[in-house]
Order: structure tokens, then C-alpha cells, then sequence
């Protein structure tokens, strides 16, 4: 009991000391900005978290990454290298906003509930491609998905530019959808909406199926040992198949709640990143469901409570990239462990010199 | 036929970013380390680069500049990655967005400007004109009339392979990457190999950026580019981290894009024309690797 | 003096103390052999020696000067040199290639890769070893890296040589040249540490023996005048039987019987040849042969690892070809692959999710879906309890971190759990301690007292004739003879291992892989 | 409609949300930030640029804006049209401003801009100047050519414009029609208008944000004319920058700043030729270099278009 306590402090102080770092090298530039670090600082608080509406943005802007973050994980953790988050997130967008515009007449739980399964359907079929060039024929799917992300990009932006265009749009956006296909927000006041809910919901469903079910154990052991993996039975091939197509299905809805809940339509090109993002808070959340949720959150407060140190302090959006930027460089280190294992190494060397 | 030559032209021009990349980013992929950083450390040397030629009106100090820029940033990716023992994804992807970032906020605060620094001070590389190689028919027509980096490119395919297959360093940079025990044990600096290696990939990255900021064009524009680390990374997986095969890789993807780029007149959307460079590289993979899966007999993939 | 000194050394994993108070000294020019259990700590303090670990607490004398080495670089410039029980070698590298790793031959910038070529030839020649230093490290046996280890040790003409379990996969051939090349070395005045689980060779070469138990000093005695009972006493802590009894047994209808078996390596190559055999209920079936004879071919066409060309495999009568690992565990085939940490193991996994893989899915362990935890646990500790893995307090902690011959002993729980019809072993016994061997043997013992079958593959000549009831010989990727046990010898067998038939047949002189 | 409620003598505070890509495109946002500088320096206004991440951000930008008390929120990007609808009548007190897009609401005002027409006379020009060989490196084939950022309708509104200015001077008039994929890459830019000057084209128009850079540097070096867009980029290469077309966003945010210091505000203004909204630069480094006839024609379509003899399709109203 104690020795658990004991990991939990360990593990907050091991990513505080990150973030103060990534913090302190950020106030220079700040400085050299010309700007008040305390203020920026305390904006960056004050807008993610000092009240409920704050608390509540912030939650919004994690909701994407929570779940893209998840669908990176989900992969990495059987060890497949699946980058391409971004564009089964399209994807999945448009499939949902596709159905809902076109389905007409729905009471709105089965309209919601019918565009959650099209878009994790669309985004698992395109999943599929890497899953199964990789399971038969062992391409590389890294550089698969790396690349089908930029077909996916291409291709949503040509739907929404064209067939699908909003009438008089002059931007590439479709219709909005109807009005029972939207996500219902959560309280006024603040874009939070069921999207959030929705990835609640997969943050559970994702954790079970980790740490409780047949597959997480086997995705876990395919991702330490592939050749062990198959020799006990597992099916490799099959199983990377299925570990995609849950991966698809998850950065499919990551899409599906943009599109019902934020945008209430497509709108092309409208990820700042949620797949790249996703892939750093999975790695951060070392595939742990927890870590990816606690990773999110950090994103989450990094994204609105930098938008509030550009409206109240001023400084540009092209620093606060730096800082964010910092933080993630930071919190790749372990430093409890290595910063030990550092004034260790330092302290041999000294001695060696000593004794020399 | 004309046309065709035109085609190869251009894809040398537009292949010698990412073959600059990825031929460097082969030794930090050889010594198991996965650079994703390569993005950054062009965009930095293209900036630098920018930078340093537009305030000395030399080259040659620019060329350096970019150079010196890009292995800083190796140093901080190794440091944070491999001493420091983080996560390397984790680590490019950061070093990637502060990059992105500085280079925009520097571009504000020092010089006032945003998103575009072009100035008629900047001096950029012109095209050579190499006489003897003018005047072969076919190769001088793709071959001649190109920038210097497009060349250093493809003498960097040759000094890499003699370098990782014929030197020591690319030995253990090789045996590093494979089996760091074996390293290890025969006493060889591990880190200081994974250093090198990165470091090596810095500097073909920083001159990969001063082709595309000041021998291509002369500017810097925020994010310029756009992503050639990311397909130089996918050539050097394709061609599973051989230089040659990898240059081959970042050839048929250039060719690819200026294919692309003169398909786009065709009646059909044009979206569809601008997959063409990625699909490709996926349909070009899949048909290696179905030839490559005929004959196994053996059941399951090999461990990484 | 003494060349090599430890005083007081310790070395703790975390709260695990590996090596508890060591005190040990290895004269100049002699043969030291360190005796002691799997996990008994011999690796972890030979690791310290050689600089790969560093020591939690105590003192190193090299030749009377106190060594703090941070690296095997220091320690080789010391004149140590150490060749390891886990291989560190550059799978796609040519064995001259890593012989010579750190020390290429160049010219220029340029390395001379014929030069190196020859010279490494010339050292295998010279010591009379079976290799060619022009074949990839990944194209060759186990055995045959084995001796490329030793090779690139002897290349550098180190002062102090230690051997971490050399012997482990030689052919009993190989290793008395090993021996005789140890002696040879200790007269040129060179300093040997041999670490082995083998009596008979410790009998054989060693001057003085040093043997430990559970990371502490027992004692350290001269080898003439102590008998091998006397060392596995010391080493245990109690007698150890090395001799098992066989209880007579009817055998029963044939349970696999395999006709006429071809099989190609990826690159097209002919590795299994008309391979024909069967076994039977309630008999234990040997397959003898030099190591790198098509013997890991063969179970991994048994294990369904690798795609048969033609002939066929029947278990119970039924074609099992072409199944796959998991329809053949359901078929109640239980398998025990010869490498370890690949195949038979997820190093980085837990004991506990380690001893229910490739059954994880039985409803045993597994309903709708989701893993039994409680069951798993009940089934772990039960299994460590049975099969006396060391440690087995903790099911949580790494296989990784096992001895080689309590990971061992991971395996084949897990495999005899299920209590399979046909178990089919390779090489079950490499690098396990005697205490262990015993144990194992006897496991597969019971299993033909329950009237099951078993296949043992091993290049373990008195492995194969302790265990089996009938042998087949393996030679270059074909059966080239079949004995019953109690008919024929040591010797015999030893004869068709080197491919001499004396009869019809003639020695195969087609070289293959 | 309603008026500025801030009571002289307090400083007049606007806010302008730039569209993404964010100030420094030399163009669009640029160019708006202009208008708001010299509100700033010539009305004293109060002024603030803010650079949202995404799109997403729309709603609470707008927002905290409109909290802080600004008397006039703009924002230059069309995607916030939605939550803009939802968020005005909430703040009453502020007035809000988008761009190419029509909100309605009381204390909206739309301000749409015909680049269309001007990008018609880019392309007749284009047309009648590709024929002329006595000019650089033109030859006298009757192509000309069109960079875009993106395949969209927001760029492809250009495109229309100009190949049907280009037609409607010689319907044999060749349109070669490109893009980037991307607002950032020059490299790229340059790459397709080698492509396309090698396709004989001697004219191309560029609506690629900085990739037009690359554009305009091509042309250059082949010493032929681009033409620039959104602002007067004709001094980026004198003298092969045949015109620009200008979008006025400056005076447009500088308009409603006016308003909003006690004039009122209209619910859509529209600039189009007519209102000198739209238009091309002066040509300060070309005009000497072609024939007069050419602009004198260009003038003269210009006339018609603003008295509707000449009617240009706007494809994004399609
Ligand atoms: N080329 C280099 N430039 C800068 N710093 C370096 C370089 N090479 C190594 N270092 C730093 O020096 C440290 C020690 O380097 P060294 O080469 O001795 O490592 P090593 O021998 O692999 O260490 P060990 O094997 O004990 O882990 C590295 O961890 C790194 O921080
Ligand atoms: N890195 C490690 N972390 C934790 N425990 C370890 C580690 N390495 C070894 N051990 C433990 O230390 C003990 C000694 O291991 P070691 O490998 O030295 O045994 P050994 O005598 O060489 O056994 P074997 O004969 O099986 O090779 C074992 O109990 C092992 O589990
Ligand atoms: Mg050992
Ligand atoms: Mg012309």
C-alpha cells in the first residue's frame, strides 16, 4: 500500500519536473518577446482551468486527442507502427457527416447512433488497407499509412469541394448536418459536447480490453515478441488485421465527434493534427489507456490555455508552438530515473578522475 | 520524349531534398535510432540558411550556417534521446513543433516579418553548367543545368555506401543498430556512435534545407517543408535502409511529383492526380513485397 | 598471485541480492571452473569481471591492481576477455566480419574485407574449428555461433579468457577439441574461467573448481581428489541422482507417424529430406544428431512454423499438415522449442502471462473474451510450485530476469500442463543446471508413464540415450538410421551422428544450407 | 444596422481573428492588418490580432472577444459563419464583421468581395499580353496559366474569373490550371510553373498564399509574367509581376472601423471593380513594357463589368 503512494508521487513528480523545465527555458523566450512569463504563464492557468467554463473548454479541446491518442496506442502497443490516425480520422468524418445530412427524418439517438458506426465503420476500412498489406505481403506500414494520409486528406478535401459542397459555400464544407445527428452540447456556455461522452465511453471499452481481455494480452505480447507470438498460437497476422481494425474504428470516431459535436458539418482539412498529436500522447502515455488520457488532458489544457495567453497576454501563437513544443521534449525523458542515473554516472567519473 | 526528359529533370530537382534526407537520415536508421526529426533540421537549415546569406551575402557561410544549425539540433535530439534516454519519436515530433515555431516567432521579433522572409539581399545557388557533361546527349539533358545540392546529393548516395559499408564507422554503426550488445562487448562508444550518426543525418538535413530555400528559390516561408522529412523517412523504410535503395525510393517519388505536377492538366479531379507520388509509393511496396512473400516457407513475421 | 582477486563483492537488482559477499581468487595460468545452479549468480559475477556490470559494492583486483571498470572496453584493454552465454553477435554480419568487430583491418578509410577474410580462416584452421568465415552469423546453427564467440575471444589473444557455459551447444566432438584447446591455452600461460554445467568437462580440464550457491561463496577445491557426486553435492546442497531408472512400459498405437517429408528454406533450398518416422503411446522417441543437421527444420515443420513441401503428417491418424501452432496445441501437441528466449518465451512478459500462452484462450483461463485473472494466478503459482521455479514467489516479475534453466523451466510447465498426448522437446536441457536436468528428465518420464508420446530432440548424446526407447539419427537434413535403445551404444550412435552408416548408404557428401 | 454604442472620448477597441495561415501571408490577413493599423493610427483605435490554432477555436475567440468588451469583433475566416450565427445575438453590444461569407443577424455585417471580377480582367489581360512576343521572354502562343493553393471552390472563385476574362479576349486562349496542395510551399510553386512555362505558358496567376512566392520566382527566372493576388505584389519580382489583383481587405477593415467609431454599420457590403474593393495594382513596373492598347482594352472591360454588360460567374455561389 505504501509502496504504491510512493509510485503515484513519483509518477506526478516525474512529469512536473518536465513541464517547470520546459516552463523556464519557455520564459526566456518570453522574455526576449518581450512579454511578462508570469503573466503568460498565469493566463495559460487561468484560462485552462480556473473556472468551470475553462475546465470545461479544456475537456472539449482534449476530446479529439483522447481518442486519437488511444487509436496510436491500441497499434503501438502490438507494435505496429500505425500513423495514420490523421486519415482515418477524414475519413470517418466525412462518412458521419455524410450520413448526417443525407439521413433524413431520424429521431436523433439512432441518427447519432448511425453515424458513430458509419464513421468507426469508414475509418476501420481504411485501417484495413496498411492491416492487410502488412498481414500478407509484410509492407511496411508505417510508410503506408504515412502516405495514405495524405491520399485521405486529398480526397476528403475533393468531397467537400466538390460533390459534397455546401451551395454558396465558398469554402470546401458540405451541408450541416441534420439536427439529430448532432452530439447535444453539455452545458452552455462552453463546446464541450457528447463527443467528450463518446470518448469517455472508448477510454473505458479501450481499458478493458487492454488490461481485462484476450486480445490486450495477446496485443501486448505480439508487440514484445512477434516470433514468440506466433509460435504459441497466436495468429500474428490475423490478430494485426483485427488490431487495426480497432484502431481504425477508434481514430474513425475521433472524426465522427468533430463532425457531430464541433463542426456540425465537414469542413476540409479541419485536424490541426489530432492523428500527429495522438501518436505523441499515446508515446507519452507509454500505450497505457491511463497515460493516453492523462496525456490528453495535458494537451488539452496546453491548446485552450494557450489560446488564452494569446488573447489576454499577446504573445504570438508561434511561441506558444515553442513551449508546447518544450513541454513534449521534456516529458519524452524519464528524469526521476535518469537524473539519478545521471548525478550517479557523474559522481563514478569524478571519483575514477580522483583516483587516477 | 522531350517531355520525358523534362520529366527526369525536374524529378532530380524535386527528388534532392528528400534523397538529401533520407541518405542522411539512413545512418541514425542504421544505428537503430528512428529520426524524426529529419522535418526539423531541414527546416532549421533552410532558415538558418536564409538567415545567414541574407546578413553576410555569402554562400559558402550560409551553406556552414545551415549546416552548424542542423547538427545544434542533432546534438539536443541526441541529448534528450539518447543520453537522456527518451522516447525518440516523442523527441523528433518536439524538436519538429519548437523548430516550426522558433523559426516563425525569430522571423517576428528579429526581422518583423511573418510567414514569408524574401529579400533581394539573399543570395541563392544558381544551376551549374558542367562542360563536359553538357554535351552528352540524354544524360547532359537530365543531368546538367542543376543546382549544387542536387549533385552533393548524388555524390552523398556514393560516400554513403562506401561509408557504411566499407569504414569502420558504418560497421559499428551498422552493429550498433542491429545488436548493441555486440557493440557493447567489444568495448566499442555506443552513444557516441548514435551521436555520429544522427549528426551525419544533420548535415545532409541542413543542406537538404538549403536547397529548398535558396537554390530552388530564395525565401524562407514558415514550415516550407512541408513534410519532405516524413517522405524521407518512408524512403529510407522502403528502401529498407540502404542508400541505394533508398535514394531509388526518394527518385521514384520525385518522379512521381513532377509527373503529378504536369498530369494535372488531365480532365479528372485534381485530387486524384495529387495521390498519385503517395499511392504510388504504396503500390510500388506492395508489389515488392508480394514478390518477396511468394517463396517463404516460414510461418509469421521476424521480430524488429 | 593471484591474477584475478574478488573481495567482498556484491551485487543487488533492486531488493534481488544476484551476488552475496563473493570472495574468489583465479591463479595465473590455471583452469578455474565455476560450478553452481542456474541462477546461482555465476553470469552476473563473470558480467562484473568483464565490466558489463557494475558491482553494487566490493573490490576487483586485476593482477593486484583495484579495477573499477566502467565498460568491457576497459576490461579488454586489461587483457579480458569473456565469451558470453547469451551470443552478442551481428546476426548479418559474416563471422570474420564479427570476429574482428573493433578490430577491422583497413587501409585508408577503406576496410579490407579479404584480408580479414583470410586471417579469420586462417585462426579457425589453426584451432581446428568447424566454420567458415565467410557464412552470415544468421545462416548458421547455434552451435556453430557458439564458436565463433570463442573464436573472435581467441583472436584477441586475451590474457584472462572467461567462458560462460561454451559447451552448452557443442557437439560432444566439439567440445573435447574446446578442451584440449583450453589446455593448450592455460600452457601458453593464459588464464581460463569456465563456467559449465557439465561435470565430466570440469573433471576434465579444470585445476581447481569454485562453486556457489544462491549468490554466496561454498568453496573453492582442487580437481584431483573430488569426484563429480562430491561437486553436484556442493552445487545442490544435496544428492543428485544423475542416473534415472526407466520403468518397463507397453508401448501403445502409434500416435504420429510422419511419411516421406520435404521441405525448402525461403530461399529455395532443400532442408528436409524423405523424412519418415513415428512414435508411439507410452514411448519416448529420441532424434540424435550433430547440431545444424535439419533438426530445428524439423520441429519447426512439427511446430507448424514452417511449410511442408510434400509427404505427410499424421497424428492419430488424421493429416495435421499445414495446421497451424494453435490447431495443433488444440489437438493436444504440446511443444518446447529449442530457443528459448525466441520461441519459447517473452522475455519482457511476466512468469504468469508467460505460463499461460498459447492456452490463454482455453475457457480454463479465458471466458467471452476476457482473461481469468484469478485462475491464472491459481494456475501459476500451482505450476511454480510444481516445477520448483526459484523465485516463484513473485509471478509478476520478468522471465527475462530468470536463470537460464528456471526460464527453462517456464516452458516446460507450461507446455506439460496441459497434460499433451505428444510433446515434442528440442533441446530441453541446454544450459540447465544438473539439479534442473534431473528434475526435467524425470517430468518426461511420467509423461511416458502416463502412456503419453514424446519426441526429444537433442544433440545431447547421453540425453538422448538416458530418455529414449528408440533413436533416430539426423544427418544433413535426412534420417539416416534408427536404433532401439537397448540394442545399440554410445558409440554407434556417435558413429551415424558424424554420417557413417557402414552399411549400403554412403557418407552424404552433398553440402547443404 | 445598429451603431457603435462607445461613447466619445474612450478609445474604440477591435479585434480582428486572422483566417488560418495567420498574418504573414503577405496577402489576405496581411492585408487586413493593414486596414487595422491604420485605424489604429489614424482613428486611435484600441486594436488586437489574434491568430486562432483552428478552426475549432472559432466559437471561443469570438467569444472571450466579445466578453472583453471589444466594440468591433472581425473575423477574416468563413468557417466561423456558423458559430458566429449562434454567438452574435449574445453579445448584442458588439458588432461582429466576417468575411466572404453572408451572416445575417443585427449586429452582423457581411463583407463580400468580387474576386472574380477582378481576376477577369487578370485573365484578359493575360490573354492579350501572352500574344505579344516583343515583350521579355513571351512567345506568342495563346497560353497562359494558374496556380492554386488548393482544388477548392474558395480558390477555384479565381480561377473562373480569370479563365473566362482570358476567353472572353480569345476563346482559343489555352488556361493551364495547377496546384500546390499547400499554402507553404514555394519550392513546389516554382516547380509547377517551370512545368507550366515549358507547357508555353508566359502568363500565370498564382492564388497560393506563400507557395506564390515560388510562383512568382519561377517566372523570373524564366523571365516571363506572373501575376499576383490579394495584395500589390508586383515588387516582389519588378518588372515579371505583370499586375496584381487586389482584394481591398485594408480599406474594407478600415471601413467598418470608421463605423464602428460612430458611423453605422451595413448589414453586407459588397466590393466588387465598382467600389474599388477588387482591382488590379497600378502595374508601377509594367506598365511601360506592354502595349497600351492592352490596358486601355482592360479599362474598357473593367467599365463593363461594373455596368453589368460583362457578368462574371462566381462559382462558389454555384
Ligand atoms: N560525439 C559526441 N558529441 C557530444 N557528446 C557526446 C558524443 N559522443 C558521446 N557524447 C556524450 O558523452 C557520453 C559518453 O560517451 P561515450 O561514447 O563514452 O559513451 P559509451 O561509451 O557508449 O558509454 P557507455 O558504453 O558506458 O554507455 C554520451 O552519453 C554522450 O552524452
Ligand atoms: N538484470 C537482472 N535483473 C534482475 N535480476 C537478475 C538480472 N540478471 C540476473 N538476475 C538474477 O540474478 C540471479 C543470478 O543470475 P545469473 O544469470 O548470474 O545466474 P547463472 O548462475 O549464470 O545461471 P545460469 O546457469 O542459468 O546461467 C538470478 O536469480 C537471476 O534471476
Ligand atoms: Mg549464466
Ligand atoms: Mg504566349
Amino acid at each position: 500500500m505504501k509502496r504504491r503512494k510512493n509510485n503515484w508521487l513519483k509518477s506526478i513528480f516525474s512529469s512536473l519536473i518536465p513541464v517547470l523545465l520546459a516552463f523556464a527555458v519557455g520564459s526566456i523566450l518570453i522574455m526576449i518577446g518581450g512579454y511578462s512569463p508570469i503573466e503568460a504563464y498565469s493566463s495559460l492557468f487561468i484560462g485552462a482551468l480556473s473556472n468551470q467554463n475553462a475546465i470545461m473548454n479544456t475537456l472539449f479541446a482534449s476530446t479529439p486527442l483522447i481518442l486519437t491518442g488511444l487509436a496510436t496506442a491500441i497499434a503501438f502497443k502490438a507494435n505496429i507502427y500505425n500513423m495514420g490516425v490523421e486519415g482515418q480520422l477524414y475519413l470517418g468524418a466525412f462518412a458521419a457527416a455524410y450520413l448526417g445530412f443525407t439521413l433524413q427524418g431520424m429521431p436523433p439517438f439512432l441518427h447519432v447512433a448511425i453515424c458513430l458506426v458509419g464513421g468507426a465503420f469508414v475509418g476501420m476500412m481504411f485501417a484495413l488497407v496498411p492491416a492487410i498489406l502488412k498481414a500478407f505481403w509484410n509492407v511496411n506500414e508505417m510508410v503506408v499509412t504515412l502516405m495514405l494520409n495524405y491520399a485521405a486528406i486529398l480526397f476528403t478535401t475533393y468531397l467537400a469541394s466538390f460533390p459534397f459542397k455546401a451551395p454558396g459555400a465558398s469554402n470546401a464544407t458540405t451541408v450541416d448536418i441534420m439536427p439529430s445527428a448532432e452530439l447535444p452540447r453539455l452545458f452552455t456556455g462552453s463546446q464541450l459536447n457528447g463527443g467528450f461522452i463518446v470518448a469517455i465511453g472508448v477510454f473505458v471499452l479501450v481499458w478493458i480490453l487492454m488490461k481485462k481481455m484476450k486480445l490486450g494480452y495477446e496485443m501486448n505480447s505480439i508487440g514484445r515478441n512477434n516470433e514468440f507470438s506466433e509460435y504459441v498460437g497466436m495468429g500474428v497476422a490475423k490478430k494485426i488485421i483485427l488490431i487495426m481494425s480497432i484502431s481504425g474504428i477508434v481514430a474513425g470516431l475521433a472524426g465522427v465527434g468533430e463532425v457531430l459535436g464541433t463542426h456540425r458539418r465537414f469542413v476540409a482539412e479541419f485536424s490541426p493534427d489530432y492523428g500527429w498529436t495522438g501518436l505523441t500522447i499515446a508515446l507519452l502515455g507509454k500505450h497505457n489507456p491511463v497515460g493516453v488520457l492523462a496525456g490528453a488532458l495535458l494537451f488539452g489544457i496546453l491548446k485552450n490555455g494557450g489560446s488564452s495567453m494569446e488573447l489576454m497576454v499577446g504573445v504570438p501563437r508561434s511561441l506558444i508552438d515553442v513551449i508546447q513544443g518544450l513541454i513534449i521534449l521534456f516529458l519524452a525523458v524519464d528524469f526521476l530515473n535518469n537524473q539519478i542515473g545521471l548525478t550517479t554516472k557523474l559522481k563514478e567519473r569524478f571519483n575514477r578522475r580522483k583516483v587516477a | 520524349m522531350d517531355e520525358l526528359l523534362l520529366i527526369l529533370h525536374s524529378t532530380f530537382r524535386m527528388s534532392t531534398p528528400i534523397a538529401l534526407a533520407a541518405i542522411g537520415g539512413i545512418f541514425a536508421h542504421r544505428a537503430g535510432v528512428l529520426n524524426v526529426a529529419l522535418e526539423g533540421m531541414m527546416l532549421i537549415g533552410a532558415f538558418v540558411g536564409v538567415m545567414a546569406s541574407f546578413l553576410t551575402g555569402s554562400v559558402i557561410i550560409a551553406i556552414i550556417a545551415a549546416i552548424l544549425s542542423a547538427i545544434i539540433l542533432g546534438y539536443i535530439f541526441s541529448f534528450f534521446g539518447i543520453t537522456m534516454k527518451g522516447n525518440v519519436i516523442i523527441t523528433g515530433l518536439a524538436i519538429n513543433t519548437i523548430v516550426l515555431g522558433l523559426t516563425a516567432y525569430i522571423l517576428q521579433i528579429f526581422f518583423g516579418q511573418r510567414g514569408v522572409f524574401s529579400n533581394p539581399k539573399i543570395v541563392g545557388l544558381k544551376p551549374l553548367d558542367i562542360p563536359i557533361l553538357r554535351d552528352i546527349p540524354i544524360i547532359g539533358d537530365i543531368l546538367n543545368h542543376h543546382t549544387p545540392m542536387v549533385y552533393i546529393s548524388l555524390i552523398s548516395l556514393f560516400v554513403a555506401h562506401f561509408t557504411l559499408y566499407h569504414t569502420k564507422l558504418g560497421l559499428y554503426i551498422r552493429t550498433v543498430g542491429e545488436k548493441e550488445e555486440a557493440a557493447h562487448s567489444v568495448g566499442l562508444p555506443v552513444n557516441r556512435l548514435k551521436y555520429t550518426a544522427v549528426l551525419i543525418g544533420a548535415v545532409l538535413c541542413g543542406l537538404g534545407g538549403i536547397n529548398i530555400a535558396l537554390e530552388n528559390v530564395t525565401m524562407f516561408v514558415e514550415n516550407m517543408t512541408t513534410g519532405r522529412g516524413f517522405i524521407a523517412l518512408a524512403a529510407i523504410f522502403s528502401g529498407q535502409g540502404t542508400p541505394i535503395g533508398t535514394f531509388v525510393f526518394s527518385f521514384l517519388f520525385g518522379f512521381a511529383d513532377a509527373l503529378q505536377i504536369r498530369l494535372q492538366d488531365i480532365d479528372i479531379p485534381g485530387a486524384y492526380i495529387q495521390m498519385i507520388p503517395f499511392l504510388f509509393i504504396v503500390v510500388v511496396l506492395t508489389i515488392v513485397g508480394i514478390f518477396t512473400v511468394r517463396g517463404k516457407t516460414s510461418r509469421g513475421f521476424k521480430n524488429e | 598471485m593471484s591474477t584475478i582477486k574478488v573481495v567482498n563483492l556484491t551485487k543487488k537488482f533492486g531488493d534481488f541480492v544476484a551476488i552475496d559477499g563473493m570472495n574468489l581468487e583465479v591463479n595465473k595460468g590455471e583452469i578455474h571452473a565455476i560450478c553452481g545452479e542456474n541462477g546461482a549468480g555465476k553470469s552476473t559475477l563473470m558480467n562484473m569481471l568483464f565490466g558489463l556490470l557494475k558491482p553494487s559494492s566490493g573490490q576487483i583486483f586485476i593482477n593486484g591492481i583495484e579495477m573499477h571498470f566502467q565498460s568491457p572496453k576497459e576490461a579488454i584493454a586489461q587483457g579480458i576477455g569473456m565469451v558470453h552465454q547469451h551470443f552478442k553477435l551481428v546476426p548479418s554480419f559474416t563471422v570474420y566480419e564479427n570476429v574482428l568487430l573493433g578490430e577491422e583491418i583497413v587501409k585508408g578509410f577503406k576496410i579490407q574485407r579479404n584480408t580479414e577474410y583470410k586471417e579469420v580462416q586462417k585462426t579457425i584452421d589453426h584451432y581446428k574449428f568447424d566454420l567458415d568465415a565467410n557464412a552470415k552469423v544468421q545462416d548458421i546453427s547455434v552451435g556453430a555461433q557458439q564458436r565463433v564467440e570463442i573464436i573472435k575471444m581467441l583472436h584477441r589473444n586475451v590474457d584472462i579468457l572467461i567462458l560462460d557455459e561454451p559447451s552448452a551447444v557443442l557437439t560432444p566432438q566439439e567440445t573435447d577439441e574446446l578442451l584440449d584447446n583450453l589446455i593448450a591455452l592455460k600452457k601458453l600461460g593464459k588464464t581460463i574461467i569456465i563456467i559449465t554445467h557439465k561435470l565430466d568437462e570440469v573433471k576434465k580440464c579444470a585445476d581447481r573448481i569454485t562453486v556457489i550457491r544462491r549468490g554466496k561463496y561454498i568453496g573453492t577445491v582442487n580437481n584431483e581428489g573430488v569426484t563429480q557426486q562430491e561437486i553436484a553435492r556442493m552445487m545442490v546442497g544435496r544428492d543428485v541422482n544423475l542416473d534415472l531408472q526407466k520403468v518397463e512400459i507397453e508401448r501403445g498405437k502409434p500416435i504420429l507417424t510422419i511419411e516421406n517429408v520435404n521441405a525448402y528454406n525461403d530461399i529455395g533450398a532443400q532442408i528436409l529430406h524423405d523424412i519418415s518416422m513415428n512414435v508411439h503411446e507410452g514411448e519416448i522417441v529420441g532424434i540424435a544428431g550433430v547440431e545444424g543437421n535439419g533438426q530445428s527444420y524439423l520441429m519447426n515443420a512439427l511446430s507448424g512454423m514452417l511449410k511442408i513441401h510434400s509427404g505427410e503428417i499424421l497424428y492419430q491418424n488424421e493429416s495435421i499438415k499445414g495446421l497451424n501452432p494453435r490447431q495443433l496445441r488444440d489437438k493436444g501437441i504440446g511443444l518446447v522449442p529449442e530457443d528459448r528466449y525466441l520461441h519459447g518465451l517473452n522475455k519482457t512478459m511476466s512468469i504468469k502471462e508467460n505460463i499461460i500462452a498459447g492456452y490463454h484462450w482455453r475457457p480454463l483461463f479465458s471466458k467471452l473474451g476476457f482473461l481469468l485473472n484469478k485462475e491464472q494466478d491459481k494456475h501459476a503459482s500451482k505450476l511454480a510450485k510444481q516445477f520448483d521455479i526459484r523465485n516463484s514467489e513473485n509471478m509478476d516479475i520478468e522471465v527475462g530476469s530468470l536463470s537460464g534453466g528456471n526460464a527453462q523451466k517456464v516452458v516446460i510447465a507450461r507446455e506439460m500442463s496441459m497434460d499433451p498426448l505428444l510433446l515434442i522437446l528440442s533441446q530441453p536441457t541446454r544450459g540447465v543446471d544438473i539439479g534442473s536436468i534431473e528434475f526435467i528428465h524425470q517430468q518426461v518420464l511420467n509423461s511416458r508413464k502416463k502412456k503419453k508420446a514424446v519426441i526429444v530432440i537433442s544433440s545431447e548424446l547421453s540425453e538422448i540415450m538416458t530418455l529414449s526407447d528408440r533413436i533416430y539419427v539426423m544427418y544433413k537434413g535426412r534420417i539416416i538410421g534408427e536404433r532401439v535403445t537397448k540394442e545399440t551404444t554410445k558409440e554407434e550412435i556417435g558413429v551415424l551422428m558424424a554420417g557413417i552408416t557402414g552399411e549400403e548408404e554412403k557418407p552424404h557428401e552433398e553440402k547443404e544450407e | 444596422s445598429g451603431g457603435s454604442d462607445s461613447s466619445s472620448g474612450e478609445k474604440v477597441k477591435i479585434a480582428m481573428i486572422t483566417s488560418e495561415g495567420g498574418l504573414g501571408d503577405r496577402s489576405y490577413n496581411d492585408s487586413g492588418n493593414e486596414g487595422l493599423k491604420k485605424a489604429s493610427d489614424e482613428l486611435g483605435a484600441e486594436v488586437k490580432v489574434v491568430e486562432p490554432q483552428d478552426v475549432s477555436e472559432g466559437e471561443k475567440y469570438l467569444t472571450q472577444l466579445a466578453q472583453s468588451g471589444f466594440d468591433l469583433v472581425i473575423t477574416l475566416d468563413l468557417g466561423h459563419e456558423k458559430v458566429l450565427k449562434e454567438i452574435a445575438p449574445q453579445y448584442p453590444d458588439t458588432q461582429f464583421a466576417i468575411f466572404n461569407t453572408v451572416v445575417e443577424g443585427d449586429n452582423i455585417t457581411s463583407v463580400l468581395f468580387h474576386e472574380h471580377e477582378g481576376s477577369f480582367l487578370a485573365g484578359a489581360l493575360a490573354a492579350l499580353v501572352t500574344q505579344d512576343e516583343s515583350v521579355n521572354n513571351l512567345n506568342g502562343e495563346k497560353v497562359i496559366s494558374f496556380v492554386g493553393g488548393v482544388d477548392s471552390p474558395g480558390i477555384n472563385k479565381f480561377l473562373v474569373g480569370y479563365e473566362e476574362g482570358a476567353k472572353h479576349i480569345d476563346p482559343e486562349t489555352k488556361v493551364i490550371v495547377g496546384y500546390s496542395n499547400s499554402f507553404s510551399d514555394p519550392s513546389k510553386g516554382k516547380e509547377i510553373t517551370l512545368s507550366q512555362i515549358e507547357q508555353k505558358a508566359d502568363v500565370i496567376y498564382q492564388v497560393a498564399g506563400a507557395t506564390g512566392e515560388g510562383v512568382i520566382d519561377g517566372a523570373k527566372t524564366k523571365d516571363v509574367f506572373a501575376i499576383g493576388v490579394d495584395s500589390d505584389q508586383d515588387y516582389i519580382a519588378e518588372g515579371n509581376v505583370l499586375t496584381s489583383v487586389m482584394k481591398r481587405v485594408d480599406v474594407a477593415v478600415f471601413e467598418l472601423s470608421k463605423a464602428a467609431q460612430g458611423g453605422s454599420y451595413e448589414s453586407i457590403i459588397e466590393l466588387g471593380l465598382k467600389e474599388n474593393g477588387v482591382q488590379l495594382s497600378e502595374m508601377k513596373f509594367t506598365k511601360d513594357m506592354i502595349n497600351p492598347d492592352h490596358i486601355a482594352k482592360v479599362e474598357e472591360i473593367k467599365e463593363q463589368i461594373i455596368n453589368g454588360e460583362i457578368e462574371v460567374t462566381d462559382v462558389t455561389k454555384q
